[in-house]
């Protein structure tokens, strides 16, 4: 027993400075659920049921779906800049 | 300072802050030898005094109820910050009277398009499917949290994934209706308002607020522990709808928000 | 060894203060922060946990089996919610900072200088 | 039943009512008319204010504890939440309470209608900042740190427009949050040594000892609370928060936000650490010193070099925090009565100096001095907040800050650091200059146009509804009210007195453990009588005004140097300075994170080392 508990902390150590290092935010992100799931993991294993429970249902699902949705609204803010970009350039042209 | 600059400047600093940290953690109890007294006075008395099995459960709203209804205002208050943040700028609404090009805006309309979800007819079904048993799986986790593992935070982080699963099934019109905001507001409101009541209810009646005054029922039963029930369902509530709106608005954000041509300069 | 669990929590702090310090871009930051803040939950649960103990939940078994510490886990709740509402706050403003400025890097924003 | 038994039932609604409230707001957002959620939030908002001011009335001989659902503790073991109800605590719930009020009725003007989302949020903050001041909990008290945080996280980015107020509530919001984790980590090493969550017991079960783990502890809480009261060098986010924050949450934040810091550390050194630091009082005592000596230097220095006048308000915050850091570093009660009357004092004159650049905002548009410059010559009226706001940062009796200085004084001479008077000379002159020179500057028209260019320019839109051509009574009123109140308040005979009660009954350890562990029934400590000498003060305080308005006239008048052989070694200590705060927050937490370590380090050594 003892061994699985320092070993699901090892995988959370390792798992957090993953996260951490992983630049890119689409992948980071899915680090970051992963490592949510390995929290939850720790949490049932220190006999801890109630904060599992809910760290699955926070820390898995509720916190990467906000974090991709924030993605997807920064992709779209970029789009809509460069959409404005070309239009102005084309309506230097035509001026 | 540059970025060169600032990583050493940190790395020196948080070697420093990390030997701190491990000084003071030297002397902690060694680890899996837990002290007490307070949980294991909670985790004798608990049972006896509230008739909840849970005992997380019971400190959460019986012995620590207080800190439960700040957590739950935690959570309302960032929800309400949240939509206030993200509200429509003054760019973001709609008052294109015709007068400016339009160009621009059917530049957007169109990439608007490309990112509409669609979702097979088996998905559909299959999502949808999901709603029911997941409604009562919620409910289930809100009503059995004096018993079992769960109650009304995690019970009421499941029942705000119905609307989120209508969405994903590509049902735009059900997910808006389903996710008005008046409703989702009241239902908020309606559980802070309600774990508030509660508290006075004690107040009022046995003296001190949030005192659980209620019969505390058989020990095991689904209506047992007094108002620790009333307490996870009012948690459900307001949990459920803050969730639903946090959701939504970021949802909102990705769906309905977005630069309009601006007319009539 | 009764320290190392300890040491995941002071590494898991240092490490996503690193990732705060040294970030490029907002959403990054936050996540880290979330890594941050799971120190603070390996902390609460290393300190409350007992050797052979059961979960602190008495159904089906009886009052006096020794369990581990209940109120860590309530407080552990507490700091789950405290960790979702810090992320949509932050979330948020990042969001509304780029919608104005174009960029979620922190070395492109220097209108507070001074 | 005596009064306060009947009292008594009443403790939870300082909490209850405004949380109620905004669940009602909340929920009934789409329907409720704009006039009717004003009146609502600021009835809620008496009832609170009432029910502090009863608390107060009934604990004037014997403070007394309220235990949430009933669960008084069982052989010196608490079960559940206590709020402990003593004069200086009552009294603190008050002045939020006051500046919750003005807030409202400032904001009555507010033009951005957006239902009822900024009552539901300054609603919680109040909730939350009374819940501070009266818990006995150490978890309750992150609890309500953390609410705290998370309305004013969203009511600092309220202007969504405004790129510069999003990246301010970032900074605000990481730097924050990384002290609310250090609080946590502090409360968990301490939960795990005691067994408690409850201060008292916490103290109780330490006793004396004083191991690494204690003092790290304490580390830990005193970083993540002064990240809170913006100490250097945890001070950055506190300029960049104000400068963009709306002037209504300014006035939470400055007058009486930042202060909860120091509250909350000064609380938990009474009720915990008193006895683990009792043998190791000096070393406490240097360090805090030094800490607060430095922000409250660099904070008049910073002050003086703003141009947009709501981050030269923010300095000045910066600035007199540090002095109430000073006050608690002397770790005794006369000096802690003096840190009270001086935050009360402060939070009056600073709220309504606030309002002063939030009419200046209303009326012109701007809150940039030299744009202002010469146009509310034909204003005085609205003027006068300004210079008597400088007298009160001066100290200049007979303002409450006077009072508090004078008793920070006495207990200054009392250990021996008789320096103390001139750190406070010297920040209230500077700060006050700034004020002053502002009031030349926009009311008088003095000065040019080019002493000041350096200084940050953040544009800044209207934040108020027409007609601009008029200041409505709502906006300058509650200014007048405010600092006259800080002046007419040291009139009232026995303040002084009350004060010390409040802080003798706070600072006295055992009582406060015996009150909350054994249920005793103890009366407040009283302070032993006698007189102070008034001389050093009155000295301190006559050559802050006397240099300050010096130096404002200094500043306006042709002779301020400009380009010069001598003052160029101070213009580059001044771009040193300015170029610290550069809005990074990658910086703001590197400094975070040395600060942590080297309070922790230096600590240690001192109590380990050398035995202090």
């Amino acid at each position: 027993m003892q061994l699985l508990q320092m070993l699901i902390l090892c995988f959370v150590a390792i798992f957090g400075t993953a996260v951490v290092l992983t630049r890119d935010p689409r992948s980071q992100v899915i680090g970051l659920s992963f490592f949510g799931l390995v929290l939850a993991c720790m949490f049932f294993i220190f006999q801890a049921p109630d904060v599992g429970l809910s760290q699955v249902v926070i820390g898995a699902v509720a916190l990467p779906l906000m974090f991709m949705l924030t993605m997807a609204r920064v992709r779209r803010n970029t789009e809509e800049h460069e959409a404005r970009k070309r239009h102005e350039k084309k309506g230097k042209e035509a001026a | 300072m540059n970025p060169r600059f600032r990583r050493y400047f940190f790395l020196i600093s948080v070697v420093a802050f990390f030997g701190v940290f491990a000084w003071g953690l030297h002397d902690l109890p060694p680890f899996g030898h837990y002290r007490g007294p307070y949980g294991d006075i909670l985790n004798h008395v608990a049972v006896y005094e509230r008739h909840a099995t849970d005992v997380v459960t019971a400190v959460n709203f019986d012995y620590r109820g207080f800190d439960t209804l700040g957590e739950e205002s935690i959570l309302f208050m960032s929800v309400i910050g949240t939509s206030l943040l993200l509200r429509p700028q003054k760019k973001e609404t709609d008052n294109n009277d015709g007068k400016a090009d339009n160009s621009l805006q059917r530049d957007l309309d169109e990439s608007e398009r490309r990112r509409a979800p669609a979702a097979s007819d088996a998905a559909r079904v299959l999502t949808l499917a999901l709603v029911g048993p997941l409604i009562v799986f919620g409910w289930y986790i809100v009503t059995h949290g004096q018993l079992t593992p769960g109650g009304g935070f995690q019970g009421g982080v499941i029942l705000a994934t119905p609307p989120l699963l209508v969405y994903l099934a590509g049902d735009l019109k059900t997910f808006k209706r389903i996710t008005r905001q008046e409703w989702v507001e009241a239902i908020e409101g309606a559980g802070i308002f309600g774990f508030v009541l509660v508290g006075l209810l004690g107040l009022f009646v046995g003296g001190a607020f949030l005192q659980n005054l209620l019969p505390l029922g058989q020990t095991g039963s689904v209506i047992s522990a007094g108002t620790v029930a009333l307490l996870n369902i009012a948690t459900g509530l307001a949990v459920s709808g803050g969730f639903v709106q946090l959701i939504y608005v970021f949802l909102e954000q990705t769906l309905e928000v977005k630069l309009r041509v601006q007319g009539g300069k | 060894m009764s320290l190392f669990p300890y040491l995941v929590a002071a590494w898991l702090f240092c490490i996503g203060l690193y990732g705060v310090v040294t970030s490029r871009n907002f959403i990054h930051l936050v996540m880290c922060l979330a890594v941050v803040q799971s120190s603070t939950y390996v902390l609460l649960l290393t300190i409350g946990y007992r050797i052979g103990g059961m979960p602190p939940v008495f159904a089906g078994v009886p009052v006096g089996t020794p369990a581990v510490d209940p109120v860590v886990q309530a407080l552990m709740l507490t700091d789950i919610v405290v960790e979702a509402t810090v992320v949509a706050l932050l979330l948020s403003l990042a969001v509304q900072v780029h919608k104005g400025t174009g960029t979620l890097n922190p070395d492109h924003l220097r209108e507070l200088q001074g | 039943m005596s009064l306060s038994s009947i009292v008594a039932h009443i403790t939870a609604l300082p909490v209850a009512t405004p949380l109620g409230t905004a669940a009602v707001l909340a929920a009934l957002n789409k329907f409720l008319p704009r006039r009717m959620a004003d009146t609502l939030a600021i009835l809620a908002t008496l009832v609170t204010l009432f029910t502090e001011t009863l608390l107060l009335y009934s604990v004037r001989s014997q403070p007394f504890v309220y235990w949430y659902g009933g669960w008084a503790p069982r052989s010196g073991a608490a079960l559940g939440i206590c709020f402990v109800i003593d004069p200086l605590s009552c009294a603190l719930a008050m002045l939020i309470s006051v500046l919750v009020l003005v807030a409202f009725v400032f904001s009555l003007r507010y033009f951005d209608s957006i239902g009822t989302m900024f009552h539901v949020l300054v609603l919680g903050f109040l909730a939350a900042m009374s819940g501070f001041a009266f818990t006995g909990d150490l978890f309750n008290l992150f609890v309500f740190f953390e609410l705290m945080s998370a309305s004013a996280f969203a009511l600092c980015g309220y202007k969504n427009e405004e790129t510069t107020a999003q990246q301010g509530a970032l900074n605000f919001a990481i730097t924050n949050t990384i002290g609310a984790f250090l609080v946590l980590c502090g409360i968990a090493m301490l939960y795990s040594r005691t067994g408690a969550l409850n201060m008292a017991q916490i103290g109780r079960a330490l006793g004396q000892q004083s191991d690494a783990t204690v003092i790290t502890a304490f580390v830990f809480l005193l970083v993540g609370f002064y990240v809170k009261a913006a100490i250097f060098p945890f001070h950055f986010w506190l300029a960049d928060a104000h400068a963009v924050a709306p002037t209504p949450v300014c006035i939470l934040f400055s007058g009486i936000m930042v202060q909860l810091g120091v509250y909350a550390v000064a609380r938990v050194y009474w009720a915990i650490m008193a006895g683990p630091f009792a043998a190791h009082r000096g070393a406490l005592m240097s360090l805090l010193l030094v800490i607060g000596t430095i922000t409250s230097l660099l904070g008049a220095i910073m002050c003086f070099g703003q141009r947009h006048l709501k981050r030269l308000l923010a300095f000045s915050t910066i600035s007199h925090t540090g002095l109430l850091v000073i006050g608690f570093a002397l770790l005794d009660p006369h000096a802690l009565s003096g840190v009270a009357l001086y935050v009360a004092g402060h939070g009056l004159v600073k709220a309504s100096l606030f309002i002063g650049a939030g009419i200046l905002l209303h009326r012109y548009g701007s809150v940039d001095e030299l744009e202002l410059r010469g146009r509310a010559q034909r204003h005085h009226f609205s003027g006068i907040v300004f210079l008597l706001g400088a007298l009160g940062l001066a100290g200049v009796p007979p303002n409450l800050t006077f009072l508090g200085e004078h008793a920070i004084d006495h207990a200054a001479t009392l250990v021996h650091q008789d320096w103390i008077p001139v750190i406070f000379a010297f920040s209230g002159a500077i700060t006050s200059a700034a004020v002053l020179r502002v009031y030349g500057r926009v009311y008088l028209g003095w000065g040019d146009r080019e002493s000041l260019r350096t200084g940050k320019q953040i544009p800044e839109e209207r934040e108020t509804a027409g007609p601009h051509h008029r200041i409505p009574a709502v906006m300058i009123l509650p200014a007048f009210l405010m600092v006259i109140a800080a002046l007419g308040l040291t009139l009232t005979p026995k303040l002084r007195r009350a004060a010390e009660t409040g802080a003798f009954t706070m600072a006295d350890t055992a009582a406060y453990q015996s009150r909350v562990l054994d249920g005793a029934h103890l009366p407040n400590t009283f302070a032993p009588p006698g007189q102070t000498a008034l001389t050093p003060t009155l000295i301190s305080t006559s050559c802050a005004i006397v240099f300050g308005l010096l130096l404002a006239a200094w500043s306006l008048s042709p002779l301020w140097p400009k380009q010069d052989v001598i003052v160029r070694p101070f213009k580059l200590v001044m771009g040193g300075l300015r170029s610290l705060h550069s809005g990074h927050v990658g910086d703001y937490v590197a400094f975070l994170t040395l600060g942590a370590a080297a309070i922790g380090i230096v600590l240690g050594l001192l109590i380990r080392r050398f035995g202090m």
